[in-house]
């Protein structure tokens, strides 16, 4: 439930713009599918359930400054950071003109260097003593910037995790750890994957702050990543939070997630997504009208459509580059 | 006989192996349930039960430490990296430990760890789902690669692998895992781990390679047939330790030697290849030693053009036979 | 101090075993500094400061039945498991008899299957997963055995660390970690290497219990590890035990502490010798005379020359045996 | 100009390194107030400051990866791993990584780490403190491998590895730490990297090697050369990627190649050099290429007896190129 205390700190335009963005991921994630049915693409990993914390914690951070080291299921983050439809739909079809990667990486394996969006590659958790590394040259440069940086829960058990939390704590670097729990990792749920009540229960042993919120309660969990980034620009080092939400979709266009749940199972959690609670809460509060709602999602529609177009006919990188960019041209 | 995949071959090994030795189970990510995420495990958590499928939390190193362990105690541990390109966080327990247990201890203890891994491009894999990793491995004494080309040589190979009492990386293509389809005997057989084989038997060309570039030169060498070309194919199935004694007979029996691998020229195993042949050959050429892999870029790119582009097919393998011919 | 509440379980025989074999430990170590400052070893990397937790600690284990697998500092533990003197300094000298490796590892790279001392490496840490593997084995084949396993406190930090307890933790495998805590990893003070209050605090994180005791409380160890060995046997699954020591000597023979620490930091500390006040103990409580105790300084002293006149004449594996046993002979 | 040691010489390159440009800083274990364990960072915690010289926690991974985030940022991050065998933990990162940063981003980002580590043997350092790794890397486009074979050397290689726009892997031999020493100018130079350097000119047997078995190499000369047997020797420094043309220039001059590596013979880097030798000049060739390397079993053992089997010195060397020049 969308806690209304809190939201004191957030205008009402800034909710709805946070509703829009909300909405356009899950917009996009659906399109996403639908040409990957049809045959367009060939691969589709989905944000749907985890908008609500995606761009929650990114209002939470300065995005004019911070570095963000997304993972695959951060179609919100990177939007938030200034990826715009159209360059993710390039990326989708793997075009020249994807700003990640030029059609290189598969989709989903975000980086854009203007916006601050470092880029990332398939062996997850790699990026999380990236964002120390982040973090600690800005603590060097003496910047205020802080780097956030996210991952599954399945992806906490990884060595650089621990690693990367470690260094990060040791030198009290400006860094905020998000970790996404969609209680599975493909196809093994949580209960296989730890043993510990919270991923947060992690922070204790890194001697920082860890904190469990709702993933689908946006005014909390911008609360605490509010809080995270006030601790790192005091210097007062990084913060552990995880984010409580369900992966609606499998886990990815090639998984059949009906060998290891039920239907029940994720019927259940569609009835909680926290996309639908946040336009109640909106309406609600009379901050959106219905009518006003729709006009949102034509916006959505047409946009995505837009760039559906766009990067359907766009070229693929010509074959004589596929030696290019190995090593710089010389120069520092 | 019934025809199997080669991803059905690799899961009937398997299944026997777990039948035939109770110390035999298998561990790894999404083994269990999903039946692992190219479904070679596909029925064995089904049969076995979740104590000998194991599903492991997302952590390579420890799915090979822990698999080395039991190894150790006297365990058969078949341990699954679920693409070959997320072996590199198991590296140190694959090289410093595995590789080394025996050596180490003057033969008090060993490790006889099996650890599968799905490798190699064409599925639109990116650069992180498309890897050759063998190059990384081949140097580490007390470990082998086996890198079989078939359904019927998946199946033995893998027998022999989980028998054999030191540790076993088994590299599998994950393009031929439903590309290739032969027939496979139901009963239980084992082919020798160290040997190379002949796949074909010809006088103007050798070809030297493993993997799936098997299959393509078997394509290669039955189309340069029908233009009076003939080829030897050497499979190399384990590649380290290498067969040394059949790539010399191999390169020697025809003087014109292409080698062939799918990953980036420089550093491949092809490398060891043409050294072997250069020390022992030299007077049996009749022409360079010409190899035929990947570009040095990394493997590869996602867009279906520039996949295509770095990847050895039969078409290449074909041209470059017939530039050796005609040499 | 010594807890003499707690000694009720402890026979009076046992606590002077046990003082026997912390004693051996350390006397065995000075030898081995004297060796290498002599020139007639290589290479010492000591046990002295952590004497008292290892023998603690293996008192509470089965020493018929449990796997081990020790670090380079656990003299005391192998001992106890059944490594003698001889075979000590066969291995600080890399002679053929050496049975850990024959001569092939730095001394203190131990191994013994008939004594169930698993074989070690020196990249640090690699050990824990081990000790995952053989709990599970034995679990698998529903033995009632223990892997304990132990490691320095900087070495906490490795990825192997998390990805091994947290396996043995969600399999709620049969073992013991027990990081021994010397505020040191070689020249780098706890205080750079962690940021949390105690390593147990880790432990949380994997949902188990963790302890921390004064490494030199030889029966409050003997205590924690007892517990945890018994939850072990009752498919509790793993425990994770820190022990706060000291460590006494530069981290071996080719470091020279005096360039990161002052003389008096290590004075100090050796005036709390968990051994010399375990030894008071038991003359206080009339376990031990001084001339027992004399006696046992005797006997030990006789065995170290004897294994070291035997060790140092022993020959060297012979050179046609270098490409011996890197793979097997065949069969299974 | 004053003589340095090898280890003086890297040392003053990461001083006047740090002096030059404020984005360099230097992390690892012990190399901060310690200087590191074998003293390449003697004084510069003293002289920059723990901000500049930063003792890292235990964790390699951690390392390479943090250094990795700092060189993407923009910083110029020189990584030390204890000991070339400790690297493996942190493999994931150096090679799915570092090495491809550049080239998964379309040239968006880069990474331009050093990460600097002691191998070899000699100083009876067992299994785990001697080993030779670089064919480990070797296979990874977008990554750089030097090994400078001299004090000189070491301090021009390593300037250019830390202005490199690239990650590079520098590896310094530890025996050769102490062992070596030459006239280092105290001024900044740079060494090419990428580039291989003839050290000695010779007309009757090519040796081509790299590290400490150039030193070696250089010793064997000297003493044939009184025998009336002229040696050239290519020192690689660069091993990835190679100079190809050097070592076909080189191989050509004499038609008498020996290559050296202290590594295990079967995979090492001497593989690939021989591939581009039998590619290339196989008409210049008059006898067969031939390989002097350590035995394929892990390096190397304790006891000195073993240990001094194992390695390659001035003597093989000797006996080898005699052999050659005699076939
Ligand atoms: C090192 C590594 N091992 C395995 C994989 C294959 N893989 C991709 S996603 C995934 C599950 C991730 O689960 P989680 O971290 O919970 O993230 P989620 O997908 O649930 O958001 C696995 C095993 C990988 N990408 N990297
Ligand atoms: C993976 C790895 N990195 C580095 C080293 C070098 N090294 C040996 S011991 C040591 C310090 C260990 O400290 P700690 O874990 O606290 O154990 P202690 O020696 O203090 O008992 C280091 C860095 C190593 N052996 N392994
Ligand atoms: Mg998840
Ligand atoms: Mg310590």
């Amino acid at each position: 439930m969308v806690n209304q205390t809190k939201q004191a700190e957030l205008s009402k335009d800034t909710l709805v713009a946070m509703y829009q963005e909300m909405l356009l991921a899950r917009r996009i994630d659906e399109r996403m599918w639908l040409l990957n049915r049809a045959g367009s693409i060939p691969f589709v990993v989905s944000c749907q359930g985890q908008e609500v914390a995606q761009i929650a914690a990114s209002y939470a951070l300065n995005k004019d400054e911070d570095f963000v080291l997304p993972y695959y299921r951060d179609l919100g983050v990177v939007l938030h950071f200034g990826m715009t439809v159209k360059e993710v739909f390039l990326q989708a079809y793997g075009k020249a003109e994807d700003p990640n990667s030029g059609g290189r990486q598969m989709p989903s394996h975000y980086g854009q260097k203007k916006n601050r969006i470092v880029t990332g590659s398939s062996p997850v958790t790699t990026q999380v003593p990236h964002a120390a590394g982040f973090a600690l040259a800005s603590k060097m440069e003496k910047r205020n910037v802080v780097s956030f940086v996210t991952l599954g829960e399945g992806s906490s058990n990884q060595g650089d995790f621990h690693e990367g939390l470690n260094f990060a704590a040791v030198h009290k670097l400006p860094m905020i750890v998000m970790v996404e729990n969609n209680k599975y990792a493909i196809s093994v749920p949580l209960s296989r994957q730890v043993a510990c009540e919270n991923i947060s229960d992690r922070a204790i042993g890194y001697g920082i702050p860890g904190v469990t919120v709702d993933g689908n309660d946006a005014l909390e969990i911008y609360r605490v990543v509010k809080e995270a980034h006030e601790r790192a620009l005091n210097g007062e080092g990084p913060t552990l939070i995880e984010t409580i939400s369900y992966r609606l979709t499998p886990h990815s266009s090639d998984d059949d997630d009906m060998t290891y749940r039920t239907k029940d199972e994720v019927a259940d959690h569609r009835t909680l997504d926290g996309i639908a609670q946040f336009r109640d809460m909106l309406i609600e509060q009379g901050y959106l009208t219905e009518a006003e709602d729709q006009e949102i999602e034509e916006k959505i529609k047409q946009e995505i459509n837009e760039a559906t177009d766009y990067a359907e006919n766009a070229p693929y990188a010509g074959v004589s580059t596929l030696t290019d960019h190995v090593y710089g041209q010389g120069g520092e | 006989m019934a025809v199997l995949t080669y991803i059905q071959a690799v899961n009937q090994a398997l299944r026997e192996e777990l039948e035939r030795d109770e110390k035999v189970f298998i561990l790894g990510e999404d083994v269990g349930q999903r039946g692992g995420v190219f479904l070679a495990t596909d029925g064995l958590y089904e049969q076995f039960g979740e104590e000998r499928v194991l599903d492991t939390p997302l952590a390579e190193s420890a799915i090979a430490g822990v698999g080395i362990g039991a190894a150790m105690y006297g365990m058969k541990p078949v341990a699954e990296m679920q693409f070959a390109d997320f072996i590199m966080p198991a590296i140190n327990q694959i090289i410093s430990e595995a590789a080394r247990i025996r050596y180490r201890s003057n033969n008090d203890w060993n490790c006889p760890i099996t650890i599968r891994a799905p490798y190699g491009a064409g599925v639109h894999g990116g650069l992180y789902h498309s890897q050759s990793i063998e190059a990384i491995f081949a140097n580490q004494p007390g470990l082998k690669i086996v890198m079989p080309s078939s359904p019927y040589d998946a199946k033995g190979l893998l027998k022999s692998a989980i028998r054999d009492e030191d540790p076993v990386l088994f590299l599998e293509h994950k393009r031929a895992y439903r590309l290739l389809k032969e027939e496979v005997p139901e009963e239980d057989y084992t082919l020798p781990i160290g040997k190379a084989e002949t796949k074909r038997s010809g006088e103007d060309v050798t070809v030297i390679t493993y993997g799936l570039c098997v299959h393509f030169a078997k394509q290669a060498a039955e189309k340069l047939e029908q233009e009076g070309i003939s080829t030897e194919i050497l499979d190399l199935r384990t590649v380290y330790p290498l067969d040394q004694q059949a790539i010399i007979e191999a390169a020697s029996k025809t003087g014109k030697v292409l080698l062939v691998t799918e990953d980036n020229k420089e550093g491949s195993i092809l490398g060891e290849v043409a050294a072997i042949i250069s020390e022992h050959c030299l007077y049996d050429l009749d022409a360079p030693v010409k190899r035929l892999a990947g570009p040095d870029t990394p493997a590869t790119p996602f867009a279906a053009p520039l996949e295509k582009a770095f990847l050895v097919n039969a078409d290449k393998i074909e041209q470059a036979i017939r530039e050796l011919a005609e040499f």
